[in-house]
């Protein structure tokens, strides 16, 4: 193992797979020369040239249209959209083109892209720069979407992501590039779909991904300090679901509370609440609580965007209340 | 039919080009009109464009192409199909929706394509095509071949933002990409002059770095020239060229569409110079034409047969490829 | 009360709103002197003129985005997206500008825009036409989401998307516009976020909107037969969600389906699902069952299209697996 | 400070206009010095775009303008908010965050906006801004009054799509917009020429049907008289002016970004024709740009004191105003 920072674990699984297959290149704004807004794509293009790494103008839309006819020729493209909210320019490309090409073609076609982005609140951003946007891409049949949390899942799940041959949504979080953690030194991916017990417990599930897990394992920490061991899972991949995971957790702890940082109304957590009372629902001693973002845009003084996203003392006191 | 260019320069064109890009007139002129037929006894569901009048740009840009090329299409796309070479039997099939079509029954007319001949599909988004032609030159770009792309798209396309984002893209990056923008002159039931301010629609690739030419969208062998020229530039890595194929629909947008609001002296004006006659002309030879002629039609009828008879998709099998989750 | 087709109560709704205020106007491709591919405005440019009733280029980011600066200059501008599909171009402007100025700018601005635009299959339309996207609409702080399902319904409450301050995102049904239904004749309004019982019942409560309420009614006629006895709420408002309607009836009944077109894996099911859950949770009798679109893109086929969407036999199939 | 312009045509500018264009050049450099230095204490988080070199294509555009036109600015907002006549004092309350501010804290710099002064806000998103202008004006003609709408945007957004559609409608609607192109020859790092094939960006107007012009935009007075010539033909009925105003930034692309990658020469040179040194030229007097400067110094050192000692907005106030569902 060795310590490294998320945005490092990035660039090492985009250099990784440049070095192995000469077909994946990367698209974006500034990420060629200037490394990239968060530093992920640094020293790439000094080492693979303007032919793979791309610096566009800022037309997201059509650069995004590009990478699935690339990706439609062969080719593995890797876009970054720099912020989720900046995606909201590329939906036409990504839930009509990619997610639609392989199907309506009769899977004559196939899109295999990637397209990296960055979301949630934090640094006083506001409104346009701060969305949790995932719900969106979670309601697309034909996209995958991966939301890694620490820098190995990152890295392992980026390389897999890039291998996969259907379009896959990889949401970063602005707060996790400088977070750091152990990487295995040796190659490695990790598979699409396979949510992972970051914390294992018996008392209630803990489900969540992104930037939320770190909440989650913190408020766990505390909770086990009153003797209550909650599970902690991060979903990782949102699509395909982990179904099994979840619900072999569920049927263990009997009580669930999923966790994210995007507005509850319309939120990934009512999808997967309302699966595990479909499947689970005998299992279950109540309902499964969601605790999520509140229904409002991001503000900018930090004072009240801190009020916006579920801190972890509410996701204490959220355990706390079903158990 | 699949077309392979003559080597090196525009030199006169070789007969066997001629007859090629006659056969892909011919095919399409009559395939939109079975189609038609077809839908109104109700084996077409959903939209159906026809590309009726337009065919000799569709057949000469083709015919300047080499199979490994790549086109993009539209939802007006038959005539693109065709002339790239796709098996009219598979063609029908689709439109009619069976399992035995080029896209399994699921795409129908609006999104026909073939990787069989390097159709990258039609699409029903206006302009939704552009950038993904972009995208498969900027592929080509990374594979380092000198294959090039066509993007087939008309005059609304080109009042949308992905029409000007990727030429301007194209033009930074000399993608070997060619946009062919067919000027029909409407869009629906909006005629160009309604829809901006501008004359020459080719006058928009210079504001973006790209030359742009027009030529006569009826004449198959002057787009043919066009094209042929375009396509050396794209391949020599000089980058894209607009080419504004000025040409007309013989009828509405759509089937369902009789198209009352069209000009009908400049519709009469266009349709003396049907592309097909003017094509025929070329030819002179009338015994020529005509061994053509029936080879298509009996393609055609072959291919109405094969669609009729083919199953429809089997919708357990459908349900069964349906990820649960 | 008159017979109408839905397109008429929507047509009419729009002129009596043009007549009302000079400052509603109409903005869509080739709405005008053609009254639009669904024959909603049709006879509107003649009455109106071309300063209201605007045909547009095929350039519906911008279009929208001018909808949105018409509105905060204090007009009312109902733009028409002719295909939800094709509302993915217009994602910028409706999720990081209609949806968000009014809270950027302090309540200094308003957007009173209605974004009138149509989806569902059934037509054999394929993929790219025949989408249920309101589940993206629905996650966003900041919008009102409209969906009717009767004439009476869409003329009420178009006018009052019409007159209301926040951006409405106003989806209609392919399916519908040639339906019909009693409308009254002397004008009125139907107030936004009001969900309406449209058949009163004890045995188990059906939550539908749009097109499926149709479906449900029909389900309930047959479950009748049987003795059963289901209740049909249209919620006619998704945002907001009329939860207090939603709530009173499953107290009532113990037991509760949601119903949409909209594909399941992050519909607006999951969230009302988990909502009774959440606020219900003691009043059911099991858990809250969701019939919804398969998860996959919609195919071209009608046979195959049929099978994406629930159909009534599936409803009641639904509704006798949990009683 | 809101400036009106003369009636009828720019004869010889007259010197309240030219004193008023000095205040709001001089206003901007010290308001964004004054930003910088706020930022560098913790008083300003998220990002700042200083307009540090650019002040004169703002107050030269805005001191055509009456005080009921409307502008639509972006990003890099500052400058236009001060040219229009915001008060500094609630802008500043309002790039600290606080309740006081234009937008109670909710928007910052990056959306920055003041009903006051018709200035319909900044935007993050890099073009945004263009379409809700072109809106704008299509209200001045829904509701037939005689306003103009000025779009400020940089060279980065001309790359858009949705630039290239507004300029067609706004041709093809004959609105009452000026697309006023602030081409500063970046975007964030990258250099005009990596980002477009074309020359000058003025040229895409013709190719939407809209006049396009270039000036000076370290020039205030020509930029001046560029908008007061495009917003006459503007309150006519004559439709829309694109100008692009060549102008450069003074550094980075924001407060964090040392700008290390600009072409050290061109700074210079742009540098050396500052649009603040070159009105204090025009005006001449020392003694009339002194007052000026002194009675901004005051009102800055009032607006930042008014800022700090503001209250944060109430957490339980902005939750208590969220909806539930
Ligand atoms: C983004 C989008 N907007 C609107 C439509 C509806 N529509 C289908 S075809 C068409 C007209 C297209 O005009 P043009 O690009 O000139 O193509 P033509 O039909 O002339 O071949 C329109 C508006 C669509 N399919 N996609
Ligand atoms: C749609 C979108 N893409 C990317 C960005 C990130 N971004 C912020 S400013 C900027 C550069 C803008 O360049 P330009 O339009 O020339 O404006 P300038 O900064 O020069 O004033 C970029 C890429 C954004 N805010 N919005
Ligand atoms: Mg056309
Ligand atoms: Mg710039």
């Amino acid at each position: 193992m060795v310590e490294m920072m998320y945005r490092e674990a990035l660039r090492r699984a985009l250099d990784e797979e440049m070095q192995r297959d000469p077909l994946v290149f990367l698209m974006g704004e500034t990420i060629a020369e200037r490394g990239g807004s968060y530093k992920v794509t640094e020293g790439l293009w000094q080492k693979y040239g303007s032919r793979r790494v791309i610096d566009t103008p800022i037309a997201e839309a059509s650069f995004t249209g590009m990478a699935v006819g690339a990706a439609l020729v062969g080719c593995r493209p890797v876009v970054e959209i720099l912020f989720v909210d900046f995606a909201m320019l590329v939906m036409d490309q990504i839930v009509n083109q990619a997610a639609k090409i392989e199907f309506i073609s009769g899977g004559q076609g196939k899109v295999p892209m990637v397209l990296r982005t960055q979301g949630g609140a934090g640094n006083g951003l506001a409104a346009q720069h701060s969305q949790s946007l995932e719900a969106l891409f979670y309601h697309i049949p034909g996209l995958k979407l991966v939301m890694p949390a620490t820098p190995a899942d990152a890295c392992g799940l980026l390389k897999s992501a890039i291998r996969d041959d259907d379009p896959v949504i990889f949401i970063e979080h602005k707060l996790l590039y400088m977070t750091r953690g152990p990487v295995p030194e040796e190659e490695f991916l990790i598979p699409l779909g396979k949510a992972e017990i970051k914390r294992p417990g018996r008392d209630a599930t803990l489900i969540t991904y992104s930037h939320m897990t770190l909440k989650c394992l913190e408020a766990a920490a505390f909770l086990e300090k009153e003797g209550i061991r909650v599970e902690v899972i991060d979903l990782r991949t949102l699509a395909p679901l982990d179904t099994e995971t979840l619900l072999d957790s569920v049927r263990r702890t009997g009580r669930a509370v999923v966790v994210h940082e995007a507005c509850k109304r319309g939120g990934v957590g009512g999808d997967i609440a309302a699966m595990l009372m479909e499947q689970a629902y005998d299992d279950l001693d109540g309902p499964v609580l969601r605790i999520a973002g509140r229904n409002t845009p991001i503000p900018y003084n930090l004072k009240i965007e801190r009020a916006c996203v579920p801190s972890v003392e509410e996701i204490v006191a959220g355990v706390l209340s079903i158990l | 039919m699949a077309l392979t260019p003559p080597a090196g320069d525009p030199a006169p064109i070789a007969e066997p080009i001629l007859l090629g890009i006659y056969r892909n007139i011919y095919a399409t002129r009559r395939f939109e009109l079975t189609c038609i037929e077809l839908y109104r006894q109700g084996h077409i569901r959903g939209y159906l464009h026809p590309y009726l009048g337009e065919e000799a740009v569709a057949a000469g840009a083709c015919a300047a192409l080499r199979p490994d090329d790549y086109i993009v299409s539209t939802h007006r796309g038959h005539g693109h199909c065709i002339s790239k070479g796709a098996d009219l039997s598979l063609m029908m099939a689709e439109i009619t929706g069976k399992a035995t079509g080029y896209c399994r029954g699921r795409g129908g007319s609006m999104h026909i394509s073939s990787k069989q001949v390097n159709n990258l599909g039609a699409n029903g988004i206006v302009g939704g095509g552009i950038p993904i032609a972009a995208g498969a030159a900027m592929g080509i770009m990374v594979r380092q071949t000198d294959q090039v792309v066509v993007a087939f798209f008309s005059d609304g396309a080109s009042n949308n933002g992905v029409f000007a984002e990727s030429l301007n893209m194209a033009g930074i990056f000399r993608l070997p990409v060619i946009f062919m923008l067919e000027n029909n002159h409407y869009a629906v039931s909006t005629p160009i002059e309604c829809a901006t301010g501008c004359c020459d629609l080719a006058g928009r690739g210079p504001a973006y770095g790209v030359p742009g030419i027009c030529v006569d969208g009826n004449d198959a062998v002057a787009v043919y020239h066009e094209t042929l020229r375009a396509a050396g530039r794209a391949r020599r890595g000089e980058g894209p060229t607009l080419i504004e194929a000025k040409t007309f629909r013989h009828g509405g947008h759509h089937v369902n569409d009789p198209g009352l609001y069209m000009d009908p002296q400049a519709l009469a004006e266009w349709k003396a110079r049907d592309p097909l006659t003017l094509m025929k002309q070329v030819i002179a030879d009338p015994s020529k034409t005509r061994i053509i002629e029936t080879e298509v039609e009996s393609e055609l009828e072959a291919a109405v047969a094969f669609a009729l008879r083919s199953p429809e998709p089997d919708v357990a099998e459908f349900i069964a490829g349906i990820p649960e989750h």
